[in-house]
């Protein structure tokens, strides 16, 4: 089966992209205190309650709606505007009101980094979340032109925006607090970077599980 | 060693520390919907509306210049992170009226991208909302990039000028030009000599060596480039407003405002013994002292450091920064 | 490791701090004899004038306070050491009119003595002054003793009230009268969680463990007795609250003026937080908060920690609290 | 001889209490920190440079009044305020106009004292300066009883202060800044007192060698 992705599959994947970031959230506190204020753990951490209490909802379209404004409200600096945005601009793809198929649920990513890049000027390269989401949505692309099931081409992803966090330590900052330091951010993955890979990690895992439970 | 801090429970404190505010001014401001400080008495409809927002652990900066002549609101993030768009939207629908509202914004990653997110929003609703983002610091870009310098003590003239504007009616777009006037005349350094902690994680915000001090450093101990051995309060007083003047080309026979901002620790002491040797070194160079503020503004918590800024003022915003104004940390009569 | 002050030499911190104060706040004050800060626009002599006396590194206590409806001039000593007399009697002539000078007179050994001194030598010299000591620091002293306790804060809302009448045109005997009475109907607690470094030898001042608080630190880091482990803020308020309570034996329906000051490194978000809870007990035991300041007044350099005050007010002592006034850190509309 | 006390003689006197407290301020500074704010020492240089600069004026009446004033002015919190009075105090008996003999030394500093104890509440036993001071004034007058020379009474006087100074270490402080502490300061001495008896042992070794010198 490609597998679509309803209600019940979102919320598990949200659920999921959130344990993994509890998993981790010590990990990217360090990462941002090399690089920035420290409290990157602790926004991801407030940004996936928004995650859980999003669920109730019955549509997707409303999920993404409800997490997006909620992570919008969470006082979490550059990286709760920025995925509040990314969960609010998904809504805006007409296809996000039925259940996903592949190509519905790559539109839908795409909506959503279309929103953050108005938001940003960063784009890959500028050692920011932009390193792992802007390939982890190109993968989804291109898993539909590959003709791939959701479940695949969502761990396509996973390990795309794994490898673009990854691809940041080699990076200078040039966006976020980061900037000012320069080179000595050198050698160190980026930690919204390092949130993204985390997110499509736990996206991946649960449908994943959640085909194996077909 | 545990954090030597009057906090309850640190994801309480920002609540706590507004309802104090409200509390200790009732006449002045009041704490409502999510973390907002508007005045107690709002301002007539007819008038523009200045509305701020900014992370917290900075005080008196930004809330406690809510009140007459100042600002109309000021929403409230948590400790050094910015307030969410959707909170910044619910103060300017809250000061709304028929002149507009003046979005002032310091210029850091967090609360520029609220501000962005809450102009498209309010956009789309329909109100009158213009925005101004304040960028002096010259450490933190050269000076044909201003979009990458970061707000500092600024935002104290800007709220001042545009918020005597707006008492006096002006229109919304007449208040901005005012606040532009002001913010492009401006520039500010900072001076590091210990760091601070953070105040919800008990952790120290930056490391400095026990004999130096950086110049350039940021609001939230974004490092700048500046490290060197301490100076003595002249010497201090003396590079830092060397680079300033440089930077805002002073000249003979202009006049300025001056402030000198105390980050914490910094004791008022120091901050006056400063003072005293940019006024001299003004007059050596016959720039006109015109107006002059020294304490604490903006802090970030108990950080030894300061803020100097000067502005470059003319006959009109003189005048709106000698007008009256009512708020719990800037009162003139 | 070596002080992390913005000073030049310890020597010249004293003139160089009121030289700064003076250039900054030039249509306020002004710098003129040894030391003394006197109002830039003398008040007319028909008028009580008051001097007061102590010693410096507590900025913005006292010099910051001269002005309109506050002092006609301090008398500022070395860092943590009274003036002497002859400058008080120096400052006395100075601002001596028709009306006679009210000499407020923080109660600390040192600063009594010149200021007893200086009474003397008045009196000798036919000059008309009388002295208030303030003297409300309930941990120093048992209450039928209060020549044991020291002054810390409250020197604040004397000067007010007193400057207030002064400048309505009430007579010697009438001044003294409403400082005594705010004198007698106020209390003060101070806490300390850490030490400051003297800015003259690079020392701190006293020690403390580093999970300890003390409750009842002298203005210098004289020890009290209540050392005690770290406190939250709530808990912190709440002791001293009642302590300050009983002692001036608040009773339901009065109204109290309430003042968190703090003593130079506990932030302006600490001391909002403390004087929440002091709102909410008020509210609870019936006790009108029917007048509040918070910030930093008198200071102990980088110290951290508080004061607290409570004083009992009238109709009369409100109304004069309330009046305007034009001071470098104390203005009122 | 018995001997006199005149400009000369005071003049050595102040210069050699002013040695003296040089020598060893930063013990009283040390003392000082144990009871009261560290900061004696200090201000006990500065008291005693109003001692040199006094010295020019011709008379011994002058000087004291000099001394006393310039005392006065500095800013040394209680012992500035006590010192000061004290010399300025002694020109207050008559004696103190023509060079003193052992009588009028004694009447003299006998005015001191009084002046002193009109603004201050202390007596022998607070643990405060008095301790050294009451005793050597009262020896002062007992050299007058017994005959002996402004040398031998001044040698007793130093003796006084300095068993005075010594006894203070047994005792609670009662005044001053010390007086917060309470039994915190019992086992150290009094700094005023240390003080006070160097100021005798300075004038005193003043006078003995002047006396060799004669
Ligand atoms: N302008 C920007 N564009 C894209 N991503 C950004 C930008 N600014 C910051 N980020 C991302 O946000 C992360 C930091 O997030 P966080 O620590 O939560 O916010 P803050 O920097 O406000 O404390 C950075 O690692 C980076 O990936
Ligand atoms: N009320 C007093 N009466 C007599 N002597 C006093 C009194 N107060 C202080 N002293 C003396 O002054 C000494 C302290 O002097 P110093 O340290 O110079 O002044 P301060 O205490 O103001 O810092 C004490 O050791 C004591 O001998
Ligand atoms: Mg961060
Ligand atoms: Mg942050
Ligand atoms: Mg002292
Ligand atoms: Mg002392």
């Amino acid at each position: 089966m490609t597998g679509t992705i309803g209600q019940h599959e979102l919320s598990q994947m949200f659920r999921s992209a959130a344990a993994r970031i509890r998993e981790r959230h010590g990990e990217l506190s360090v990462l941002d205190s090399v690089s920035g204020d420290g409290d990157h753990g602790t926004t991801m951490l407030r940004i996936v309650d928004q995650l859980d209490i999003a669920q109730s909802s019955s549509e997707p379209k409303t999920i993404l709606h409800d997490a997006g404004w909620k992570i919008l409200n969470v006082d979490g600096g550059a990286s709760s505007s920025l995925l509040g945005t990314f969960f609010l601009g998904m809504t805006e793809a007409p296809e996000c009101n039925s259940p996903l198929d592949c190509p519905a649920l790559a539109a839908t990513f795409e909506a959503g980094l279309a929103a953050v890049s108005k938001q940003t000027r960063a784009r890959p390269g500028d050692k920011t979340m932009m390193d792992a989401l802007v390939p982890a949505i190109e993968s989804l692309r291109a898993a539909v032109h590959a003709g791939k099931s959701v479940v695949e081409a969502m761990q396509d992803a996973a390990g795309a925006a794994r490898a673009g966090a990854e691809s940041t330590s080699g990076l200078t900052a040039r966006f976020g607090r980061a900037k000012f330091l320069g080179e000595k951010t050198r050698g160190h993955q980026d930690p919204g970077a390092a949130s993204i890979a985390l997110l499509f990690e736990g996206f991946s895992m649960a449908l994943a599980e959640s085909k194996e439970t077909q | 060693m545990r954090m030597k801090k009057f906090i309850n429970r640190p994801e309480n404190i920002v609540p706590e520390l507004l309802e104090g505010l409200a509390l200790a001014f009732p006449d002045k401001v009041r704490l409502t919907g999510s973390n907002l400080i508007a005045r107690a008495v709002p301002k007539s409809k007819d008038k523009v509306a200045l509305v701020t927002l900014g992370g917290s652990g900075h005080e008196p900066g930004l809330s406690g210049f809510v009140g007459e002549g100042m600002l109309d609101a000021s929403v409230a993030g948590e400790i050094f992170a910015a307030p969410g768009a959707p909170r910044v939207l619910e103060a300017i629908k809250l000061v709304h009226g028929d002149a507009g509202v003046l979005l002032v914004v310091l210029n850091h990653a967090g609360d520029v991208l609220s501000a962005n997110i809450t102009m498209d929003m309010a956009k789309r609703e329909g109100l009158n909302v213009k925005m101004i983002l304040t960028h002096e610091d010259i450490s933190s870009g050269p000076k044909d990039q201003p979009e990458e310098r970061r707000g500092l003590v600024g935002f104290l003239p800007v709220y001042k000028v545009a918020g005597a504007a707006a008492e006096q009616g002006r229109t919304l777009d007449q208040c901005l030009q005012i606040a532009q006037r002001m913010e492009q005349n401006m520039r500010t350094l900072a001076v590091a000599v210990s760091t601070a902690t953070h105040p919800s994680t008990g952790q120290p915000i930056f490391e400095l060596g026990d004999d130096e001090m950086e110049i350039g450093m940021g609001q939230h101990g974004e490092a700048g480039t500046g490290r060197m051995k301490l100076k003595t309060a002249d010497e201090t007083a003396e590079i830092m407003l060397e680079m300033l003047l440089a930077d805002l080309e002073a000249k003979v026979g202009e006049e300025l405002l001056v402030i000198v901002n105390g980050a914490g620790a910094t004791t008022l002491m120091e901050l006056l013994i400063l003072f005293r040797r940019v006024s001299q070194v003004l007059k050596a160079k016959k720039i006109k002292l015109a107006r002059a503020k020294v304490g604490e503004f903006i802090t970030t918590q108990e950080q030894a450091g300061i803020q100097m800024m000067i502005a470059r003022l003319d006959a009109e915003l003189t005048g709106l920064w000698d007008a009256p104004c009512d708020t719990p940390y800037f009162v003139v009569r």
